[in-house]
């Protein structure tokens, strides 16, 4: 899927809006330093792991550290928070030479990081919100502004009114980031009524299927449902499933976070999920190690980096042809082709490791 | 007690009954199965509450909500179901004070080198040479007997139940449960005493009550009645011929055993069963009765030694291999292997002949209800109908039952363990009479029984066996019961 | 005979309770008691309901097979990744999965059988390694038609048409899960009602010795019911695939006390306060009808679980009130 | 006696196996046998082990609690609510909820000792109301320090310092949740070796007729034992909040299998083939070592699961072929 990261799309580079020390600090380390950057053994402790969402991400950081010459051991925590903050022990313990944090949380795991720090291990966090500790680079997808992209087109596309049905549910800082956003949403259209609201995230798509069939039961006419919103990619797949099988194709479907899986579904012209916003799960573990390794080099590395949504939405798709997350920067700007964080001698070490 | 009544789901066990125990005095409490002593028993220990009636101790009105409440008042009880008093993985010394550990006003804390000590003791005081550390599933029944009496002579009791303790004991355990119960006598304290054993109980009660139908009949002095006196009272009527033997041809050899070796109670065994032939097989308790009628059944592993039907060889691994080689076995447990107490009689009467009643494995539901009822009549099995609960029913009645559902297989060897243990005169004739119309039709029959007036009743030929080999054999006639019992025993002590 | 005096309230109550629950929804909305509504209902349930069957049997011989979920969730991604990685036809789609499923019954029933392992440990252990072992075989990814593989080529083959039809299509208008679900409980019913080795199955459940004594093979016995355990839940889990057109990493997970919930509504049934296939498929029928229903009410969807746990109970409660005071 | 014939290697066979484990790992991996490590170990069970004590101790009374998870989850919550939401005191923050946790256990056993519903049905419909209060009760939200609550408004208190101490802080160089792990796992070790009242539940949990039938007052220990088990998981759940800083929705979720496996596990330490403390400690002990030191090994998450899968039914498989052996 990082199979071409070096075509560099030139619009991509607007969104790095606060962290000019990215290119800045690529001055010229002798090659001395590249080859010291090699052999690194990186921890990444994660909260989810299941979906292929997370099995992307996980893949856009083993391939890139791979691309440096480096080693990653994933340590993961079955969404449960207590095994996350021991598995980070457990990565401060065996002295990694890195850590990459994935959706922690600050509270769980302030201990640990802090521990870290005394070790003397750099930190690269991605949506875990721990600006308040100095010293970590804390990657965040912005998830009000992911519900705001699709929520705004669901209102374009209905032209101001309709009825809506949420699918969503609460427990999870990007879920109640993405409820913020939808808030505000309803209150600026007050002529979009949500109609019905469910969620389960233990069985995200059949119970989202099996619900969403007896709401649209219980509204059979065509034009009594203008769309469905569903704020994680997973129910969005139940959405489009019961819509499309209960042949209500009027319906359309938004979702949030986008995977292989998901675009195959996008690109069906017969599917009801029209549009998904979403950051490239690969590219953001590409440039979470990026900035771990700007930090194993020394640089000075801005605590916040805001990976900027993209907006993917079937029109600006191909219709003749099926492509995945990989070929997505050639048609949707801004997608996968971030070159966020990438200095010249991380070029330099690449094609180094990749000589051997 | 007065006035004592207890239903069950609004069937009658117990109707008014009157009973009454002086200290000092060994009173025995006889009764067909189901008369209603364990009930009644179980109401005064506080097992069980009552639903009218009155119960007095010490001239003190008591309500007995729960077994505390009776232990309160001096009333303790050996049940007749042993195991359900005892815990199996717990130590023997535990066991035998379970109702001081069990006691609020026990100590808080626990001394296990105390707790020991004191169940030695009290272990050695009766004679018994059980191990305190033991645990209790490695015993063997009469132990765990001899292990409830133990708990009950640990404790400062008033009065005293024994619901048919010597069902599991031998001579020798029988004749030191009397000793103990001459002593408790002597203590001044009540002993309630519950035996089918009519000897046994005119030689070592005071009074004797006899219950038929959950009403009491008579209470007299010993000295004013005969056994013969008894079984009338017990069954309303007399009971001329106590143990019916029908004439049956004996033919070819239908059971081979050769030097049949299992386990470690079965220690070579030979013996042979004809056509038409009752052969009993006797023994103490614990002379391995009924591990040779398991491994006879396959339902033991055979080590050594060979069983032929029919002069076939059979090779028996499983119960299931022995049903089709044409064995067939009334075990002795009935609750726990020979019924099926949740299910109806019409389904535990099918079982063995699943295969007869059904066509490409479905079931003729018509042809099982025409077995059902042709056994329940042809048994006499007391039941509402076939599809009541086989739980509902009366021990013998559970009893016929569990042969019943043998008699339309094509076994030609029944082998019965102990198929009277537990069951009143009048059923036993039935079944005394069942077996020896089996035998009429040419099955041959195997009888294990620590009853020896039975074998020497109802058998063709009597073996003997002690300590897992068969020691002797006689023909019908030949033997007494002091012959059986010397035999019996007398391997034993020469090992002692 | 006590069979007949059975107030008819407890008998039936079950039966009533779910009718008044019909009828209320009904009441409240317009269409929820519309035939297809009530076939959604019915097809919703379907996959809980072959799982809760072979629970429903596994109980039935007086043992618990906490597998099912595990095995629901391998037999889902080995349908997927037939198709999609393999592309075989539409029978080996179908036998493999339910192959595996049947494997694992052997498993379960190898470790509590021959090594007499108690049943709920046994197969928990099972749980986790067939866990495992689904995620295993995708490396952590769901299965999807033309999927991206590890090695950057893309999966050459797709759920098939055909497949898709099993779990989506209908069947002289009825959806076709539903015609399988209830082929499936008629045949389950029939089996353990009128064929000897159904009897066999219920006897050795009732008493497993004095089965064995009276000439059945209970291992055997035991044995058949773990595999059929397994090879209903795997035809779960290709219901599964086939529903919803994908196989999902760990989508069984949530059937386990789904289907347990089934079961045990299942045990109020006809009062009988055992498992029974029937209770079983009109307990799944309730919680189908519950989460529909409320889902319509606009019900909170954190308020469902306290209204399938209350009806759990007032089920339970009443069933087993009556069958304790009946027995004392 | 038979007892002390046991072989040695049977009775110490489990924990030879731990030690075993812990010398590859050791060897594997020079940071695995550090004193950081390894008070890192016991602290990440440190919140299972509560929860398996309480399991361990429905399983002793021969009951069995499922509703363990829901219990931490709705724990969990209310200690954070507490503190978060209406800025209680410390005391309050550790009382409520280990009441809560008394009354699910009052409630499990007015359903399994009053109604005699069997304690699988009984406590899992108590799971489903349980875990649906939980959601209810914070509206699905997670509950964490200066929240915003659904008014818009900001939550006034925070996770105090002195609540965040008992999961995170040290006491002699020891992690505190680890001391409090094993004065636990001692006191009730002690509690039912010792004890009368610990007796008497081992006896009920042996055969309640016989207790019963001796004076013991078996509903009352049976309904002990389901309010002790409550209580556990209770505190679980009150050590989760206080280890994370926050009340996560659901965290509990994960906490019945793991500590159904830890318990499992147990059987085999002494060769018991039954329940019990120590076992249970060290049950968890291994489940904690092979997690941490797989990671360190950078086996696969899901491999892990199959690691777990295999070593339960190892250590059953030996546990129980010995067992059998010896009472056959
Ligand atoms: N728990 C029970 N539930 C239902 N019926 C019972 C129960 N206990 C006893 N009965 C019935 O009550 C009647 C009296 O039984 P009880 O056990 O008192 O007889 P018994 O005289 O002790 O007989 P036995 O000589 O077989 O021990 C029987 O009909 C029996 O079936
Ligand atoms: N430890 C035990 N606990 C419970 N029941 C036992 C135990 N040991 C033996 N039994 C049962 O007690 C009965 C006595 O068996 P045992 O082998 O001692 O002698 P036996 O020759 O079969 O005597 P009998 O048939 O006269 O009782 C059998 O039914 C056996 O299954
Ligand atoms: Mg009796
Ligand atoms: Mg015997």
């Amino acid at each position: 899927a990082c199979g071409n990261k070096e075509k560099n799309n030139a619009s991509s580079s607007a969104p790095a809006s606060d962290t000019p020390s990215a290119s800045a600090s690529a001055s010229s380390d002798g090659s001395s330093s590249v080859e010291s950057l090699k052999g690194k053994k990186i921890a990444l402790v994660m909260r989810f792991n299941t979906g292929t969402f997370s099995a992307q991400y996980v893949d856009g950081v083993k391939k890139q550290v791979a691309k440096y010459g480096g080693e990653v051991t994933v340590l993961a925590s079955d969404n449960d928070l207590s095994k996350m903050a021991a598995n980070l022990d457990s990565a401060v313990n065996q002295k990694f030479d890195g850590i990459l944090v994935d959706h922690g949380d600050l509270a769980a795991l302030t201990n640990g990081l802090n521990n870290a720090k005394a070790a003397g291990i750099p930190i690269v966090a991605f949506d875990s919100g721990l600006n308040s500790i100095e010293g970590i680079t804390n990657l965040a997808q912005n998830d009000q502004q992911l519900a705001e992209f699709t929520l705004e087109k669901l209102a374009e596309e209905a032209g101001g009114k309709g009825n809506i049905v949420k699918v969503w549910v609460a427990g999870f800082p990007p879920m109640e980031s993405r409820q913020i956003s939808y808030k505000a949403f309803i209150e600026k259209y007050p002529e979009i009524k949500e109609i019905a609201a469910f969620g389960d995230a233990s069985n995200p798509q059949l119970d989202t299927q099996n619900k969403l069939e007896a709401v649209l039961k219980q509204h059979p006419k065509k034009g009594d449902i203008t769309a469905v919103w569903a704020a994680w990619d997973e129910f969005a797949k139940g959405a489009a499933n019961a819509i499309k099988q209960a042949g209500r194709d009027e319906i359309k479907v938004y979702g949030i976070d986008l995977s292989d899986e998901d675009l195959k579904m996008i690109q069906d012209p017969t599917s009801p999920w029209v549009a998904s916003a979403a950051v490239d799960p690969t590219s953001i573990g590409t440039v979470q190690v990026r900035f771990l390794y700007q930090k194993f080099n020394g640089d000075a590395t801005p605590p916040e980096v805001q990976l900027e949504p993209v907006f993917v939405h079937r029109d600006a798709l191909p219709k003749d042809k099926v492509i995945t997350t990989a070929d997505l920067s050639q048609y949707v700007p801004g997608w996968g082709s971030s070159d966020l964080g990438n200095t010249e001698y991380l070029k330099e070490l690449e094609t180094s490791v990749g000589a051997k | 007690m007065s006035k004592i009544s207890k239903s069950f789901a609004g069937v009658p066990a117990l109707k008014g009954v009157d009973f009454n125990v002086r200290g000092g005095e060994i009173h025995a409490l006889l009764g067909a199965n189901g008369a209603g002593k364990s009930t009644l028993m179980k109401i005064l220990s506080g097992a069980y509450e009552t639903d009218e009636g009155n119960i007095e101790a010490g001239g003190v009105s008591h309500a007995f909500r729960s077994p505390s409440d009776s232990k309160a008042a001096g009333i303790h009880c050996v049940y007749q179901e042993v195991d359900t008093s005892l815990v199996a993985h717990l130590t023997v010394s535990e066991n035998i004070f379970l109702d001081n550990l069990a006691s609020p006003k026990g100590k808080a804390w626990l001394s296990w080198g105390k707790l020991h000590d004191e169940a030695s003791a009290v272990l050695e005081r009766l004679g018994l040479h059980i191990s305190p550390r033991t645990l209790v599933r490695d015993l063997t029944l009469s132990e765990k007997q001899l292990v409830l009496i133990a708990r009950l002579s640990a404790q400062k009791a008033k009065f005293v139940i024994l619901d048919e303790p010597t069902a599991p004991l031998s001579l020798e355990e029988t004749e030191k449960l009397f000793g103990i119960m001459q002593g408790l006598k002597s203590d001044g304290i009540g002993v309630i005493f519950i035996s089918h054993r009519l000897p046994e109980v005119l030689r070592i009660s005071d009074r004797i009550t006899v219950m038929r139908d959950g009403e009491r009949v008579l209470t007299v002095r010993k000295e004013e009645i005969d056994s013969q006196g008894i079984v009338k009272a017990m069954l309303g009527r007399s009971f001329e011929e106590e143990f019916p033997k029908l004439q049956a041809d004996i033919g070819k050899p239908v059971l081979t055993v050769a030097r049949l070796e299992a386990g470690k109670r079965v220690r070579g065994v030979d013996l042979e069963v004809r056509q038409g032939e009752i052969v009993a097989v006797v023994g103490l308790v614990g002379a391995g009765k009924t591990e040779l009628s398991r491994a006879l059944f396959g339902a033991d592993p055979i080590d050594r030694g060979t069983v032929a039907v029919n002069g076939k060889s059979a090779k028996l691994a499983s119960p299931a291999e022995a049903v089709r080689a044409g064995i067939a076995l009334v075990p002795e447990e009935r609750r726990k292997e020979g019924i099926f107490v949740r299910e109806s009689v019409l389904h535990n009467l099918s079982v063995p002949v699943l295969r007869a009643i059904s066509r490409l494995g479905i079931l003729s539901g018509k042809r099982e209800r025409e077995l059902a009822n042709r056994q329940i009549s042809d048994l006499g099995i007391k039941t509402s109908s076939a599809t009541q609960q086989t739980a509902f029913l009366s021990g013998g009645n559970q009893q016929k039952v569990a042969i019943g559902k043998w008699l339309e297989t094509d076994a030609d060897v029944f082998v019965f363990d102990e198929p009277t243990k537990g069951v009143d005169v009048g059923a036993k004739r039935d079944i005394f009479r069942i077996i020896g119309t089996l035998a009429q039709q040419g099955k041959g029959i195997l009888y294990l029984t620590c009853e020896f007036d039975e074998a020497l009743g109802l058998a063709d030929r009597i073996l003997v066996m002690c300590d897992g080999s068969i020691v002797k054999s006689f023909n019908r006639g030949e033997a007494t019961h002091e012959d059986l019992l010397k035999f019996a025993s007398a391997v034993r002590e020469e090992l002692a | 005979m006590r069979k007949h005096l059975l107030p008819f309230s407890f008998k039936y109550g079950a039966l009533l309770f779910i009718g008044l629950v019909i009828l209320f929804f009904s009441l409240y909305n317009q269409y929820f008691f519309t035939y297809s509504n009530l076939t959604d209902i019915l097809r919703s349930i379907s996959i809980v309901t072959f799982v809760a069957i072979g629970v429903t049997i596994s109980l039935l011989v007086d043992g618990f097979d906490l597998s099912v979920s595990a095995t629901v969730s391998l037999s889902t991604v080995i349908t997927a990744s037939l198709m999609v990685w393999y592309e075989m036809p539409l029978v080996v789609v179908l036998i493999v999965p339910i192959a595996v499923g049947a494997l694992i019954g052997l498993i379960n029933s190898l470790l509590i059988v021959k090594i007499r392992i108690p049943d709920l440990l046994a197969t928990l252990s099972v749980m986790y390694l067939v866990n495992g072992i689904h995620k295993n075989y995708t490396a952590g990814y769901s299965v999807y038609s033309h999927m991206p593989m590890p090695d950057g080529s893309t999966a050459p083959g797709e759920m098939s048409k055909a497949f898709l039809w099993i779990g989506q299509g209908k069947l002289l208008g009825i959806p076709f899960p539903v015609v399988l679900m209830v082929v499936a409980v008629a045949a389950v019913h029939v089996f353990f009602k009128y064929t000897r080795w159904g009897r066999q199955m219920i006897m050795t459940g009732g008493n497993e010795e004095a089965a064995r004594l009276s000439g059945v093979k209970v291992k055997k016995i035991r044995m058949y019911a773990y595999v059929a355990s397994g090879i209903f839940a795997s035809i779960g889990g290709i219901l599964f695939a086939s529903r919803i057109g994908s196989g999902q990493i760990d989508a069984g997970a949530p059937m386990l006390m789904e289907s347990v919930a089934a079961v045990f509504v299942g045990y109020s049934v006809f009062a009988a306060g055992r498992p029974n296939i029937i209770g079983t498929f009109f307990g799944a029928i309730l919680m189908g009808v519950l989460v529909n229903g409320l889902t319509m009410m606009n019900v909170k969807y954190y308020q469902t679980d306290i209204v399938k746990g209350l009806v759990l109970i007032v089920a339970l409660a009443v069933t087993f009130i009556h069958l304790n005071r009946r027995k004392a």
